[in-house]
């Protein structure tokens, strides 16, 4: 047992951090938001670190690492603000891995590796709240394939993307299942949204009668819910990273801005919330690392690990962005200065990929399933047993 | 104690509400908004302002003598409720009717009142705060900013940040330093300066909003004629204690509550409408519980700023309490955007220009705008320690 | 309007607090933990201070004061930890003085004013959760009376009280209503409960086929609302007064104790956290006294109102107690320090009357109420009104 | 990243299971319990450590030469889980074996080292520890009990308090002041002391818990011999450090997880029972939220000591980090507790001894103990600073 990355892992991790402080610094959000697209030179400077490969087998073209090798690299990502195109794609690379076809795999997973194929995730539907209980895009069989009909929230960057993974419903068993469809199929639309976050573009896919074949069905029973775990769970390490950036930037300025003749960072009203920032983002960072596990190593614990750090993490990051922003004072209230990227990207992510209440509710469900307890009317026998828990 | 409102405050409401609906555009606030483009928003909210005084409901606490109608503190509760019900405009020239009004007629001369006071009320002239600089935000008493007596002139050299509508400002209530070897807050003086002055020149200073409400303001030997010193030379400071006590008082956050509670009021509604299947978002207990807090503690604003005014009443006089105001208010608001935004589910990014944004995105813009709240006017930190250093006596 | 007690409603309030604080200090508490009961002195005290004539009609030997009036007196009785009869017998007269017949107003009325009848609330029950609705005691019509069968859990004082108000379910109307028994019927047991609170005496009260004349049915419909609600606004403001009183202590201590060689005040950590303690009571007294106002002027707005208030003061104490605990630390965990005295009555009051979650929820549904909103599936018609509130 | 077990850990883990299977009673944990007598359960807890070390299960981590069995990390973890999965008592000499095995291992002599460890192993001799005084709390530093070299002795003089069963204690390891000319943190001193030593006076302190788990000592011309001397004299203070840091860190944190867990998981089946008409506690979405809550904190607690646990066996040593540690788990479980109660609705208040208390007024209890998480160990408000200086690197 050993909850630890090795020297290897950290090494990676430097040498992304070092990219993308270089190569991808705060200005860059700055010049993004009125100067877009500013992805591509980043894509391909991801690409040749080998980002996109880390998932994907060696036999087709990639490192053949787990995830576990991508969490520290996750973080950076979430910490430099890069674009949600590679959380896609790395979310839509551990489905093919998992649960596609050799021949869905061979398909995919070179292009992936080598950067050229961006993967967009389009499942989140107005009206269908968190999770994927209440998705109504619908996957009817026809002959050689299916038909998909329907209309998805929030996909992003889906305008510069390859490859659509689509969570439908198939009549037949009421279940979900993931699609991949080119994005320049016909029948697909896209809307640009506007968000809040401005360092990315979000789209609404409207899939208008799309007819793919049988091939384009990728796994079967699971496969929608690990999409929607392993996206949950990047979105949760890519937090911590906001998180431990906010935290570094408010400490930074802290020790430098002097008021009453003191740096700001001696007075304990500064010096103490710094301190639970640290904890907070500290403990959320426990709680993502061991979702990266199992995620990697243990997919039954996977939903009850994912939901503990999504939900913590989200917390978290929020409170060291809100956190940043009040120890800065008037300058972290500007638009240069810039912190309000890192609390717009923080609430897409805070929001998307179910939101803490539903995370929590989700522990609570596993929690009580474990121990055999049921909510409602089926407790009854316990009660005489828990009186005789004294004390 | 005693809620009820007289026959003569019944009628004062009444008269206001009926002059409001013919004064306001039909479907105004449903149908009909404020523009998107700052400026035109600005000049819209000056024009407000003039027709409100136009309509003799422009000052009117204020003392009959300077233009306005002398409204006791409870008609001026009902004013701030009726306008923010109507969903009027907020004016442009805060600072001049709030700030320097109050500043002005307790600490400036007769000849001052009546140059300034009546062109405040009529919206001739509007005023901006030269408070804060880069290195004088929370510790504001080490302002660098210097104004060297020359003959019948104050000459003035710095710089000034935060300075809010300083672009359409006619004035600025300035402090500088005037004597650079008195202790820190004892050299401080308080000017009135016109914006059109030689030496001006004001940078915008864009917001995490996107809005550009705040400037940097540079002053290059600026001249500032000796009458326009505010009480004696030296004694800025506290001066400036009174008019930051204004900006955290109950007149503020009385129109700021009615608005919060119209925000609250969009949520619930959109809370009902959001739907996921059969349920929406209302029915959810976590949700429910976050929005009743809510509920709970706008309207727990609204009777802070009641008892307030009952205080003043009393004849008590504005103080170190009102800092609990402010900091009770910044963080309750803070919180109800947080959760509006919660309540939103996964469209809660969905911002104002998107088709699908719940309620026009007016969620998203304010949840930004509160980030601000427990900074400006005085940061948390410093409403904490004036608490407890001068509501509770905790020593230095 | 004015939002302000009168001179003479402070002035009523300070002799409370010269004679509580005199006559009955922590001490007295720390006295009656061992060495119980100590009411009777304390009750003849509050009696001859006109306590509980202030609600009473001049007609029956009273002050015929109203609600407002007692306010800062609650205040003054939460601060010093009195007995909980005193807010039981309270909230009982003022049900009598609205609902009560003229035979039973007489009846009871006169005794009270003169500090002869103390009173009992028997309303709670184990499996009945918050509020009245899950109460199942019953009262069943018979001949020239009622019966009456249930128990009732958390009655405070029941042991020296000469007069029950208890809450039951006819089973006509399913309607519940208030019937008022002499402590001594037959077939009342009285059990001694071991509570948190060791200031206070509680008991479970079983009602076996206890026999009352109709004349103990207090008022009709209405009633048990009214009682609840009167017992929960007692509640909050005595959880203000608990909250002031915390607050006090806590600035005291940290005005003389020196650590680090100042006061421990003067240290941020401390000082800030005193000034939001500060600002939690202070808010919850606005909301408490708007409470007393509307449950003595505004009968249409008092559920809403209480239920604001017992919110947020059993919040604000809960954190003055917790702040005041930490602020002394060690010495604070002392029990003869005697902190703890106000952090188990707080937690009574705290869960007793409807916790903040249960009245949290009315607040929401009398809101929703009011602006004619529904929960559930009939706002259909609001969503289109709804995209329209641009920007 | 590795959360498996090897075979040989798997092995221990049975082993252990089995071994505590047979060693305490029938019913353990579920129907039978801990005397409620405070002396009869100190006792108690004694007579289990020394079973323990019969049983070759006492100090399993300490190296083999004091007795110990040299137990890897991995299997210390596994040792304190399974203790706490059989809802073993805990010891009575937790200070003996967690800070003062600790302290003396590292800083100790060699000859101190034989002397006390084996007996601190075997249950024979208990430790309390004398560090806190009246007017050093959180500023431990300027303690006054003052230990006078006379000959080959020290004579001690003061007043301790919070030293932690010093009823039942052999030995107290103590700060006492050394040197009073030197700046305070420079003339501090680690003594050994026997508690049989005339001049020892004992007074118990009660909690607000009803316990009497702390005392007051008083010491009156205590002479302790040179050699009980730790380290160098004056040279005390960084020795302490290092045993508060053990305290606050992950070994601590880990045995108190799983008695939380336990705790929570105990409220979790309350949840379920407690009805009202129809519906249980459990079906409450605003109660599940908080439940929630408490499962994902506890569940981060573990995972919080696992990595620390994991930095040890890279090689890192106990520092201000522990600080980390301590001040997330003791608002964690001072929420969890918050909590429980809550879920108890309007049986929040009925304590132990009362026959409708559930789960026995268990709750109640930790309730009031856990008031003290944030207190003892150094307050919230010490971690804070020594994380905001120590680990991040803020000015003083």
């Amino acid at each position: 047992m050993n909850f630890d990355f090795s020297a290897e892992q950290y090494e990676f991790r430097d040498a992304f951090r070092d990219y993308l402080a270089r190569d991808y610094p705060l200005a860059a959000h700055v010049r993004q938001a009125t100067d877009y697209p500013l992805a591509t030179p980043l894509w391909a400077g991801l690409s040749g670190m080998g980002l996109f490969g880390m998932l994907v087998p060696e036999a087709h073209g990639g490192l053949g690492l787990g995830f576990i090798d991508l969490a520290l690299v996750l973080e950076e990502l979430g910490r430099s603000l890069a674009t949600p195109a590679a959380a896609d794609t790395l979310a839509a690379t551990d489905l093919l891995v998992r649960y596609g076809t050799p021949a869905q795999q061979a398909c995919w997973l070179p292009g992936i590796a080598s950067g050229t194929v961006r993967v967009a995730l389009a499942v989140a539907e107005d009206g269908a709240g968190h999770g994927l209980d209440g998705l109504v895009t619908s996957a009817r069989p026809i002959a050689g394939g299916y038909r998909l009909d329907g209309t998805k929230l929030m996909v992003a960057e889906a305008a510069t993307a390859d490859l659509l993974l689509v969570v439908a419903r198939l009549p037949s068993q009421q279940q979900l299942s993931v699609f991949a469809l080119p994005r320049d199929a016909t029948g697909i639309a896209l809307r640009p949204h506007t968000t809040l976050d401005i360092g990315a573009r979000y789209v609404e896919v409207t899939l208008s009668s799309v007819h793919c074949d049988a091939n384009a069905l990728i796994g079967e029973v699971g496969a929608a819910d690990r999409l929607y775990d392993t996206a949950a769970a990047i979105a949760a390490i890519e937090l911590v990273g906001i998180g431990q950036q906010m935290l570094r930037v408010a400490v930074e300025y802290a020790k430098q801005r002097e008021q009453f003749g003191r740096p700001i960072g001696s007075f304990q009203a500064i010096k103490h919330r710094c301190a639970d920032m640290a904890v907070a983002v500290d403990a959320a960072a426990s709680a993502a690392y061991f979702a990266a596990w199992a995620i990697a190593e243990s997919p039954h614990e996977a939903p009850r690990a994912v939901s503990i750090a999504k939900s913590f993490c989200g917390d978290a990051a929020r409170a060291a962005c809100n956190g940043a922003i009040q120890v800065h004072g008037g300058i972290g209230f500007t638009w240069d200065l810039g912190l309000h990227y890192y609390l717009r990207r923080c609430k897409v992510l805070e929001t998307t990929w179910g939101d803490a209440n539903w995370h929590r509710e989700r522990v609570l469900a596993e929690t009580l399933a474990e121990m055999g307890l049921q909510a409602a009317n089926s407790a009854t026998h316990l009660s005489e047993s828990l009186c005789k828990l004294a004390p | 104690m005693d809620f009820s409102y007289t026959p003569a405050e019944t009628r004062f409401r009444e008269e206001l509400r009926a002059w409001l609906r013919d004064a306001l555009p039909p479907g105004w606030g449903k149908t009909v908004f404020e523009p998107e483009d700052e400026d035109a928003r600005a000049m819209g909210r000056l024009e407000w302002e003039r027709k409100l005084h136009a309509g003799g409901w422009s000052g009117i606490n204020w003392p009959k003598k300077y233009g306005g109608r002398g409204a006791t503190l409870v008609e001026q509760g009902i004013y701030a409720e009726e306008l923010a019900r109507a969903r009027a405009p907020e004016g442009l020239n805060i600072i001049g009717r709030n700030l320097v009004s109050a500043t002005l007629i307790r600490h400036g001369t007769e000849s001052q009142r009546e140059r300034f006071l009546s062109k405040i009320l009529s919206g001739e002239e509007v005023w901006c705060q030269g408070f804060s600089e880069p290195n004088a935000g929370s510790d504001l008493a080490s302002i660098r900013c210097f104004a060297q007596l020359d003959g019948d002139h104050f000459v003035v050299n710095g710089q000034k940040v935060w300075t809010s509508f300083a672009q359409y400002a006619n004035w600025c209530i300035l402090l500088a330093r005037t004597n650079l070897e008195a202790p820190k807050h004892k050299g401080i003086s308080l000017l009135l300066v016109d914006m059109r002055t030689p030496g001006i020149t004001l940078r915008p200073l864009k917001q995490i909003s996107g809005e550009c409400e705040f400037n940097e303001t540079f002053l290059d030997d600026v001249r500032v004629p000796r009458e326009n010193l505010v009480g004696e030379i030296n004694e800025g400071w506290k001066i400036a204690m009174t008019t930051l006590a204004a900006e955290r008082g109950a007149e503020d956050a009385l129109g700021r509550q009615i608005r919060f509670k119209q925000e609250l009021d969009t949520l619930l509604l959109a809370a009902t409408s959001l739907r996921t299947g059969e349920s929406a978002a209302i029915d959810d207990s976590a949700l429910r519980q976050k929005l009743a807090k809510a509920v709970v503690e706008i309207e727990i604003m609204r009777l802070n700023c009641l008892r307030s005014f009952s205080r003043w009443i009393r004849g008590i006089q504005l103080g170190p309490e009102e800092s609990m105001m402010k900091l009770y208010w910044s963080h309750a608001a803070q919180d109800l955007f947080e959760t509006a935004l919660e309540v939103l589910g996964p469209k809660a990014a969905l911002a104002a220009g998107d088709a699908s944004a719940v309620a026009g995105g007016r969620f998203q813009l304010s949840f930004l705008h509160s980030k601000a709240f427990s900074i400006y006017s005085g940061s948390s930190e410093i409403q904490r320690t004036i608490i407890g250093e001068r509501v509770l006596g905790l020593p230095k």
